[in-house]
Formats: structure tokens, C-alpha cells, sequence
């Protein structure tokens, strides 16, 4: 089993990873996190159309488990997945344009926040069909052990979604085959309004690997360095061949479910549970372990970076056109069928 | 008589239901934090087992709604969002519709499955779904289409009576809508439609939320000196295809209205049906105005223009008036 | 965890249950198999209509899991599901005429083979959907648990079942909510040709329950005894309000997936490996453990009654009229739709 | 030219392909072991992973294949039975015919999805579903039904090789039925139909086991001096609609001929289509001969006439004419 390690941040910089690494988990984290905010804001504007669920908080986990993953490699999103294009390495500015429904966005606005998807950096879509993602990612892990190359797929699913038939369908056929696959359950305590501990029979998500003879492990998501040894380590167990590892990271987000007033009054967790967990912000914790190895005016000069990053994008995203409206009609096939003009009601 | 909105319509049927029967119990995610709003006050006044919130598990929590329905229970199942009820397909064709049958009546059940259809709300593709029609498709269902508060309340509770699976599709773009509600109780039976105005140059059969643009063309119709008749069926299974047929054969012209896609959904069915059975009285071809036959886009920019609104149907009974 | 126990038949048949249960055993074990061997003469004659799943080498499990219930408890089963209303009580005759399509059937031929059910004796139905038995058995003990009655239902699913999400999804609402059920795993070691260690990453079923904090056991299904035991603890777990137990029963079906020719050739198992289990024959050591506590006299005459009454059975059945055409058009509804005639292809 | 059943073809067809394009694998519950038959041979040939065996988990390996057709493999998944697809429902539809579209043509779903169908064999109602209609409502998959081993190998090709999802349902009546193929290599396009008897006073447009049994009326009614044209849509979803008006344009006379059921069924697509854009050419109410709104029974004695044959057809067809 892969037990999750305490760092020592200078000892494993020096080990493992360089400090330009580091730094791009910092500013990958902060880009996540400025990216919400950013989104936040439009939302509240009235600019975003249906729905927006942020990661605000979810940062450490979702950029230490994507930067564990090589360049190459495949990963599987969810509904609250703005992050994790952005962890895999996805430009922003695609991304933004999309949530605002232009053509110039990551889907040409046909998918909206729900649906970031970035193909040309292995973000391989983000199903907003709770845990459909899951065998999705396995399908992927098999087509990469067919190829024969040594491609790795991370999917990334909620606690909520861990009770999904999926889950179980997917973990057996991931373990049955030995795919190379990681599963990272983001156990943020809850689905909507509803705590984990009245989904699911046990607390612990991770439990259930065993059933399948699967490693496992929980981490503190809110280090990103320990979600990200966690994930190294079973990225490199999958790509030696030696099939699925399923890693919890223990998280929380800050926001209500999805954006907007309807979960104002709701009552389904405490202000001091929310405060509790904010006081071990993964950002904040993150600087404080870079504090010994990186300068605090390298970090001060990728905030400021981030910061520029996201205006741009946003700069991008609302110069960019709305698409025409008969791009409606367009990518429903690839291999053309002819669909007859006057059959649609509005041709 | 009350001024309610549908939702609160859906809610107070739901309330009036569950504390005249107690075998009557609510089930689906996040129920008893009234997240969408229909189940406001229940917790309290019934308890958590009887608005019981369920893991994220649609083909699971169908299924034992199922068998808690086979065992003396009247489970009301919320998905939330009609797309979801893809996961329940299995559990819904071949238990719930088939198990009266294939036990040959040992057992039958009496559930209700409640849907809301978000489209035209910038959900995209999977959010979007109005997918009535392929449930239309299963003998053993029975499917529900309301167009108003009065008929949400009314259709609920006897849904929630029926000893049969009942889906009911609610228009969520009607949820907010308003309108007067009886103080005594009331049911509407299933399978007799509602003339929401009545003409005799054309019928239009609308669906859901397509009932009210109907209306407001035929309004707008009126003006012109085109006389439309307005049905809203109400139920799609069983489907009163009297009411259709005589209006068809007063006004020789139809048009159905369908915020589903075209191909096999509901609005086909209807026009199959007039062009079997009331074929000689027709004096111009059917039409259906429908969603186009694409999945649902994100950007309103795109969506716009998906589902036939006031003035396409008009413009589309106008062009049938003039064949 | 419940853990199987190897019984002394005197001392265990003197301290939980009579001579006369252990006949009753005995007898229903018997008219399982005759059953099937009557079923099978049947359907190569070719009177059955579809197919046929039998359980002949099964029975320990069916009968040793069903008459650990009460009379008025629940049972599910699924497609190979002649022997489980047999076991919870049901009469022969009905079912017989079930599986010919006759009008007496116990669905009045509408169900056949696939779908033997008997709600009077709480044999709640038969899904032929693989998995899909699962959440209904679950569903029906969250209904004793509602009406406050102290029913359980047990639930009969394959190994091959066992890997559908819809195990999962029930083995977690049960578990998360102690509803009063009992998983019952005859784990035959194939679904259809497959054997289990190609369809689920760990041999033992069992394995999963711990994800869900749930107890399991492993029995020897060929031992009814072994069965009765460790399925009464389960039930008496149960009707504690102590929730779910999972038991696994490793058995074995001597009879290919399903009856006829298809089979014929296959090599997905040796005749080796069959012989070895047909003679740990579950009626054989049943007899043999009964040996010392009841009279062969008892036993012979038992095996004679149960050859009566299956004779009956067919008998029954064979003089029972098909049903009438129309009967087609009833029990789809139980609220009467009106269905027009002329509408029917064959109106 | 080789005289072989639908079952060989469809296996000629599978065997051709992933010897051709080594990213075209064949999935399924007992795939290996050619239980079904259209798998013979193939595990020697290609190794047990592109003839892979799955658990029995119809939604998560339908999800497998769609993440294997995203990286550029070209998944067969053999579902066996057409009803085990309902388990499959949500891959199918949020995944499978929306990714291309939600994702702005950034992926795409080449995976073949085969279904039999087994109604008419006395294996009751959770194993008999003609269940194409409900897919047919679901924009982004092709949906074949294929009516003959000629048809079957060149469809099943086409499908292989299209970049799209697309839904197969082989009659499980006709796996044994015997056709001649041409030796040398064919496709045949989708949205294409066949007109399999040529006819001026009715037209017959009929699916799948449907097409025998109307080609069997056809040849009957012409002893009678009626000439029927019976036309086979080959595939429902794209429907090829010229090819039927255009015989509707000749015949006046329509009759749609589905084992399918009749509500929201491919008959009342075709229909209503005719309704629509053929109804000037009409000269009698277009009629549905359907399997009724009914669960399928067990009992032979029960499902006996459940589906339209030669002589119910040719008896329809004698109908409309008089009309
Ligand atoms: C199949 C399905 N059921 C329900 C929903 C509605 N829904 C969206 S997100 C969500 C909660 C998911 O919880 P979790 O998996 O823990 O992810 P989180 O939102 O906490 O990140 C629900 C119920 C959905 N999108 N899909
Ligand atoms: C959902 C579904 N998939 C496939 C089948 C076809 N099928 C019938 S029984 C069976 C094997 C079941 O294996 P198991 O659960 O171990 O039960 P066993 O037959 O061994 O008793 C299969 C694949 C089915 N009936 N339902
Ligand atoms: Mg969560
Ligand atoms: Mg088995």
C-alpha cells in the first residue's frame, strides 16, 4: 500500500524535483484558484449561463495530482473542473472564453463549465454525469495498454460520485486488467447538501480498494506536495504495468456546491467547519513549506503573473465573438449525415 | 383559491399525499435540504425516512424504490434533472414496467418518478435532455406532461394514487410560473387532455412549456382572424387521442409542438396517429415544430432559436392555414 | 465477522433445530433437483419455449440460504432461480406450469422459466438482469424497516452479478441505512463461460463487504448445514436491525451455463474439474451427515414423496390449458389504461 | 459469391475489419468463447485482448469502450441481447452521442455498439426488447437494422469504420437466415434504402424480419394483382426519406411494418414523416403494423400473433387499398 509521506520540502526538492517545479505547482495552484475567482465574479455579473461549481479550496489536490503526470498522459474530469485543465496544463485563455459561451472557446462555447475540455494537453472531457467519467478513464487506460505505449490516466471523481455503480464497474475492470490508471477521489465531505457520512457506509473511500485487491492511500489534500507524492507514486506503479492505485484526498471546498442564492440559508455544514478548514488554505500552506527552498519575491512575481494571466484571459474571453448561430448544427457527427435544413424548427 | 407557482403546486401535492397515505414516501438526492424546492417543510413535518436522501446512485435507488413499492410502499423518486434517468433506464423498463406484467399480476408498482427538464437554460448537452419520449416507447410506463400549476398538483396526486410507474416530466422553465389552485383537494384524471383555447381553422397539440407559446399564438392568431385550437394532452401514456381526433376533424389542419427532438419523439406519435385515424378529415399536411434533432448547446448564443416559441408556431400555423 | 462453522449434526441438530427441519431440508433439497432433472427432460424434448438455467449441483446453497428465513420473509433470486421459490416454500405444481406456459402457472405463462415468483410464500420475483435483483431486495427491506415489521429479505445474485454496479450501489444503501437484508453470493466459479478470476480482480466476492463496514463470510455451499448457519446469523443480524451481512457460498452448477446444444463443445472447464465436485454432491453429504441423527428408512421414504410429487407436478402441469390469446393484453396495468383495440397489430 | 447465414456475415464482417485496421477490437461478455456465434475464430487470430472479455457490467464497459475510442481505438462492444442495453443507457447518451458535440469537435466516438434482438422465442419480457425507436431519439448515434447476411456484412462495415457511435440491431430471427455475398470486399452507405420489391399500388416500408416477411406479402398480393413495393430503410437514423416519398409518390398508399412497439416506434417516425412531406401524394390514411403496446409473454401460446407477418401484412396492405 502507498502510505502518504510527510515531506521535508528542502530534503524532496533536492531529491526529486527541481525548484522550477515548485514554482509551476504554485503558480498552477494560484491560476486555479484566480481562474474560480475570476469565474465567481462573471457568475455573479449574470455573464455565465446555467451553472458554475468552483474548487476554491480544492486547489492542493488538484494541482499535485496533475503535475504528477507527464505531459503525454491522459487525465478525466467532472463537473467541478475548471482546475483540473488547468493543472494538466491547459491555457486559460480558451478556457475562459468558453465559460463565457464564445467561439473561441476551449468547445467553441458548445460545453460551457460543465464540459472543459482541452484534447491537446490529455484533458480527455469533463462528464458532468456524476461518475460517468470513471469508466471513461479506464476505456482510456485500455486503449494506452492496447497501443503499448506507456500513456497514464488520472480520473478525478468527487466522494459523492464514489457511490455510483461506476465506481465499482470501473475500479474491478481497472484492477481485472492491470490499466494504467489512477483514481483520485476528491472526498471534499460532500455531495450537494449531503455529507459524505450519509452516502456512503464508511467515511473512508479508500476502504473500498481492497475489494479489488487495489492499493490505496489518503492524503491530506490540502497539501498539494503530498497529493502529489501520492500520485507520483502510483503513476509510476501504472506505468510499470502494475495496474490501478486509488488515492483519497481528504479536501473541502470553500464555496456552496454550485454558484448563485440558492444554498444562502442552508444549513448542511458550519461556518466553523468552513472556517476550520480555511485556516490550512492549500495556497497559504504551500507558501509556508516553499518558504525555505524559494524566495518569497519569486512567489510574490508569480502571483503577479497568475494575476495578469487571468485579466488576459478574461480581455480574451470577452473580445472574443459569440458563435454564429449555425454552429448550432455543427460536430454532432463527424462522419457526415445529411440533416435536412427545413426538418429543424428553426430553419 | 391560491396563486401558487407550479413548483409549490408540485410541493403541496406532494404534502397533501404523504400525510393522507403513510405508505407515501419521497426518496432522491438531497430531498430533505430542499435543494430544488418542492420538498420545503417535509423533513419536519414527515422525518427522514419518509423524505430520505439517497447516495448518488440513480439505477441503485430506482431499483429499491422498486422493491419498496412491490413490499406495500409508494415511493415518490426525485432525479432532479430528467437527464439523470439515463442511469435508471435498466431499472425502469425491466423492472418497473415489466414486473406487473411478467408476474402476471402477482405484484404491480405503484411509483412515481419525477423529472425536470432544465433546457434552454445554458446547461449544454448533459443537462439539457427532454426525454419523454423514449420512456413513451416502454408499455408498462405511464408518462405525464404538465403544463401549469393546476394540472402539476392535480396530475401528481393522482400519479401518486396510480398502482402503476408513473414518470412525470416537469418543465422546469415553468417551475416558477404561476397560477390559481383550488383550496379543496382535487385529481385529474390520466388521459383526457385540456382544450387550453379553443378554434376551428387549425389544432395545435402542444407539450409542456410549448402549451403556453401555443396559446399565446393562437392569441396572437386570433388577431389575425385564424382561429387556432390549443390541446394540451396532459398525459402522453395514455394519450387522449379522442380530443385530438375531433378537433382535427373540426379544423382539418394540425400542428404539433415539441421541445423534444424530432425523430420518434412524441410529436411523430401524434401525427402518426391523425394520419392513421383521422386521415380523411385532414385538408393539409401535418407539421410538427420541434427541437432540432442536435444536442444541446452551451452558449445562449447557440441555444436560441432551439424550441419553438410563440412565433414560430404561429408562423407555422399561419403556413399551414395557407397549404 | 460471522465465521463458518463446521457443525456436529447431533449436538447442533439438538440445540437449534428438530429432526423434522432437517427432513424438511433434506426433502426441499430434494425437489430442487428433481425439479431440474424434470425441467431438463422437458426442455429436450423440446416443450419449453426460450431457455433454461438449472441449479442441479446447487442446492446446498439454495435451500441451506432459504430455510434459515421465516415463513413470511422475503426472497429475490435471478435467472437461475427454479430452486429458490422451491426452497423459501412454494409449491411445485405452479411453478411447473409456469415454466410450460399454462394458465396455472404461478404467473399464468407470462414469466416462464427466467421469471418463477410466488409472492404468496414471499418469493418476490426473479430478474433475469443480471445485478438487477439487487437494489430491489434492497428496496423491499427498506420497506419492512418503514412499516416497522421485522421481515428480511435475502437475495440470491451470481458471482458474474456481483460485478455489476448495481452490487455496489445495494451493498452501500444497505449497509448506510442497516436495512434488514442478507446477500446471498452462489459463487458457481463462472458466468456463462467466463470464469470468475477473468470477470472480478479477487476471487472472493466477499472481499468487498469490508468497504462498506459490512460482515461477510465464506461457506462451503455444497454444505447446506454450513449454509443454514451462517445465513441464520446473517437473518438474526438482520432482524436485530443490525444490518447487512454479505455470504458467500462457493458452489458449483453441473450443468453448462444453460440447456441445449450451445454448449456442447466448450472448454471453458474440464471434466476433471466437474468430477471433483460431483462428488462433494450436496445431497450426497447432506445424507451422509444426516446419517447418524435420522433413519435411512426416514430419508428413503422422503426421496420417494418428492418423486410423487414432481411426477404430480408434471402431471399438473402437463394437463394445465394454455392460455387463452387474450390474456396477452392483461396485467401490463394494474390502473386500467384504456388500450384500443384496434391499435394491436393482431386486433 | 458465398452462400452464407447472417451470423457468419456479421462474423465475416468483424474477422475482415480488425484484420485491417489493428485498432478495431471486439468487447462483450463471452466474446472468447464465441458463444453467440460471430465470434469464431477470432481469439486465435487476434489474442485475447482485442477479443476481450468483460465482466458483466454493460454500463462500465460501454464506458471503457467510449475512453478507449477517445485515444484513437476503434471498440465492437457485442451487448448479446438488445436488453441489456438499458443498463448502458447513460454511457450511450451523455458520453457516447455527445461528446463530439459538447466538445466543439474536439473528440469523437468511432465505436460499433451490436445488439440482437430475440423476441418471437418464448424468452419473455426482459429479453425480447426491439428497442431501436428509443435510440432513435438520441441525436449523435446512427442507429442500423440490417435485414439480411448481405446487408448485415456490408453495414456492419460502414460502421466499423465511421468516426461516430452507431448502434447496430441484428434481428435474432434472421442469425440463421442464409444469403449470398460476393467474395470480393463491399460497404454499403448509410441513409441508403433498399427497395427489395418493386411495386406501383402500395408502398411497404418494413424493418429488419419485417422486410422478409413483407417481401412474402408482396408476392402474394401480386397473385392478386396487387403491386406492392416494399422498401427497406436499412438504416432508421440516417433515414433515407427520398427514396420512401418518392414511392409514396407513386403508390399513394403507406404502410410501415415494425416489430417494434407502436408508441414513439420507427414505424411512427416514418409515418409522420410521410404526413408531413408526402402528404399530398396520399391517397388513404397511412397504417401501422406494429408489435402491440404490450411487454412481450412468455407463453408461445400468448406471444403468437404479437408480431405482423406475411399474411397480416398482405391483409393490411388489401385494407388500404380499399380505402
Ligand atoms: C448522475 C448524476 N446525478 C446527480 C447529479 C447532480 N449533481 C451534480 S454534482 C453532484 C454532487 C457530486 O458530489 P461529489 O461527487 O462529491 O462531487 P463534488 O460536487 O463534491 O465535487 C450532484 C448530485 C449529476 N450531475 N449527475
Ligand atoms: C445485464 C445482463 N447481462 C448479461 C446477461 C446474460 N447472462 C445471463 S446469466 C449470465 C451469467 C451470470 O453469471 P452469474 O451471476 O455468476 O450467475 P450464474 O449463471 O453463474 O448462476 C449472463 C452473462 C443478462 N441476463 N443480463
Ligand atoms: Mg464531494
Ligand atoms: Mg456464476
Amino acid at each position: 500500500m502507498c502510505a502518504a509521506v510527510n515531506f521535508d520540502i528542502s530534503v524532496w526538492g533536492g531529491m526529486s524535483v527541481d525548484q522550477s517545479l515548485l514554482l509551476e505547482m504554485y503558480r498552477r495552484m494560484g491560476l486555479v484558484r484566480q481562474f474560480d475567482e475570476a469565474v465567481q465574479k462573471l457568475f455573479n455579473s449574470g455573464r455565465i449561463p446555467g451553472s458554475a461549481h468552483l474548487s476554491i479550496g480544492q486547489e492542493g489536490e488538484v494541482v499535485g495530482a496533475c503535475m504528477a503526470l507527464r505531459e503525454d498522459d491522459y487525465m478525466v474530469g467532472n463537473h467541478r473542473s475548471h482546475g483540473h485543465p488547468i493543472g494538466k496544463g491547459a491555457g486559460v485563455n480558451a478556457l475562459m472564453a468558453e465559460i463565457l459561451g464564445k467561439s473561441t472557446g476551449v468547445n467553441q462555447g458548445k460545453g460551457g463549465s460543465m464540459h472543459l475540455a482541452d484534447f491537446s494537453v490529455g484533458s480527455l472531457g469533463e462528464s458532468s454525469i456524476v461518475g460517468s467519467g470513471l469508466p471513461v478513464a479506464v476505456g482510456a487506460a485500455l486503449g494506452s495498454q492496447m497501443q503499448g505505449n506507456d500513456r497514464v490516466t488520472l480520473c478525478f471523481f468527487g466522494d459523492g460520485a464514489s457511490n455510483q455503480g461506476y465506481f465499482h464497474e470501473a475500479m474491478n475492470m481497472a484492477a481485472l486488467w492491470k490499466l494504467p490508471v489512477v483514481f483520485l477521489c476528491e472526498n471534499n465531505g460532500y455531495g450537494v447538501t449531503t455529507p459524505n457520512n450519509r452516502a456512503a457506509a464508511l467515511e473512508d473511500i479508500s476502504a473500498r480498494a481492497a475489494g479489488y485487491g487495489t492499493p490505496s492511500s489518503i492524503v491530506d489534500g490540502q497539501q498539494c506536495l503530498e497529493v502529489y507524492d501520492a500520485v507520483t507514486e502510483a503513476v509510476e506503479r501504472a506505468r510499470r504495468g502494475d495496474g490501478p492505485t486509488l488515492v483519497e484526498a481528504k479536501t473541502y471546498r470553500y464555496h456552496h456546491h454550485s454558484e448563485g442564492p440558492l444554498y444562502d440559508n442552508m444549513t448542511y455544514r458550519s461556518d466553523e467547519e468552513l472556517a476550520a478548514w480555511k485556516l490550512r488554505d492549500p495556497l497559504l500552506l504551500f507558501r509556508e513549506q516553499l518558504a525555505d527552498s524559494v524566495a518569497v519575491a519569486d512567489l510574490d512575481r508569480m502571483d503577479e503573473q497568475v494575476k495578469q494571466d487571468i485579466a488576459a484571459a478574461l480581455e480574451f474571453a470577452e473580445q472574443s465573438p459569440l458563435p454564429e448561430p449555425e454552429e448550432a448544427y455543427t460536430h454532432l457527427y463527424r462522419t457526415p449525415v445529411v440533416v435536412i435544413e427545413g426538418e429543424l424548427s428553426n430553419g | 383559491m391560491a396563486n401558487i407557482t407550479f413548483l409549490e403546486a408540485v410541493a403541496q401535492a406532494q404534502r397533501e399525499e404523504m400525510a393522507r397515505d403513510e405508505s407515501v414516501f419521497l426518496m432522491g438526492e438531497d430531498v430533505s435540504g430542499n435543494v430544488y424546492g418542492s420538498s420545503g417543510g417535509l423533513l419536519d413535518e414527515f422525518g427522514p425516512q419518509r423524505v430520505l436522501d439517497t447516495p448518488i446512485c440513480e439505477s441503485g435507488f430506482t431499483g429499491v424504490a422498486i422493491g419498496a413499492a412491490m413490499v406495500g410502499m409508494r415511493p415518490i423518486v426525485d432525479y432532479t434533472i430528467a437527464s439523470f434517468m439515463y442511469l435508471a433506464t435498466d431499472q425502469l423498463v425491466s423492472m418497473a414496467a415489466k414486473s406487473s406484467y411478467m408476474y402476471g399480476g402477482q405484484t404491480h408498482i405503484p411509483a412515481v418518478f419525477r423529472a425536470a427538464m432544465f433546457y434552454n437554460g445554458g446547461i449544454a448537452a448533459q443537462h439539457s435532455d427532454r426525454n419523454y419520449s423514449m420512456y413513451m416507447n416502454v408499455p408498462g410506463l405511464k408518462v405525464v406532461v404538465p403544463s401549469n400549476p393546476y394540472d402539476a398538483k392535480g396530475l401528481l396526486k393522482t400519479a401518486i394514487r396510480d398502482e402503476d410507474p408513473v414518470l412525470i416530466f416537469e418543465d422546469g422553465n415553468l417551475w416558477g410560473q404561476k397560477g390559481e389552485i383550488p383550496d379543496e383537494e382535487y385529481l385529474l384524471p390520466f388521459g383526457q387532455a385540456n382544450i387550453c383555447h379553443a378554434g376551428s381553422d387549425v389544432t395545435i397539440v402542444a407539450i409542456a412549456a410549448r402549451v403556453g407559446e401555443s396559446i399565446k399564438a393562437a392569441e396572437a392568431l386570433a388577431k389575425e382572424g385564424i382561429s387556432a385550437e390549443v390541446i394540451d394532452p396532459r398525459t402522453l401514456v395514455p394519450l387522449d387521442t379522442a380530443t385530438i381526433l375531433e378537433s382535427v376533424a373540426k379544423t382539418g389542419r394540425l400542428l404539433v409542438v415539441d421541445q423534444g427532438h424530432r425523430t420518434c419523439g412524441a410529436a411523430g406519435e401524434i401525427a402518426a396517429m391523425v394520419a392513421e385515424k383521422g386521415f380523411w378529415n385532414l385538408q393539409a399536411p401535418i407539421k410538427r415544430l420541434t427541437a432540432p434533432d442536435m444536442q444541446i448547446p452551451f452558449s445562449s448564443a447557440l441555444e436560441r432559436g432551439f424550441y419553438p416559441d410563440a412565433a414560430m408556431i404561429a408562423l407555422a400555423a399561419r403556413e399551414l392555414i395557407e397549404e
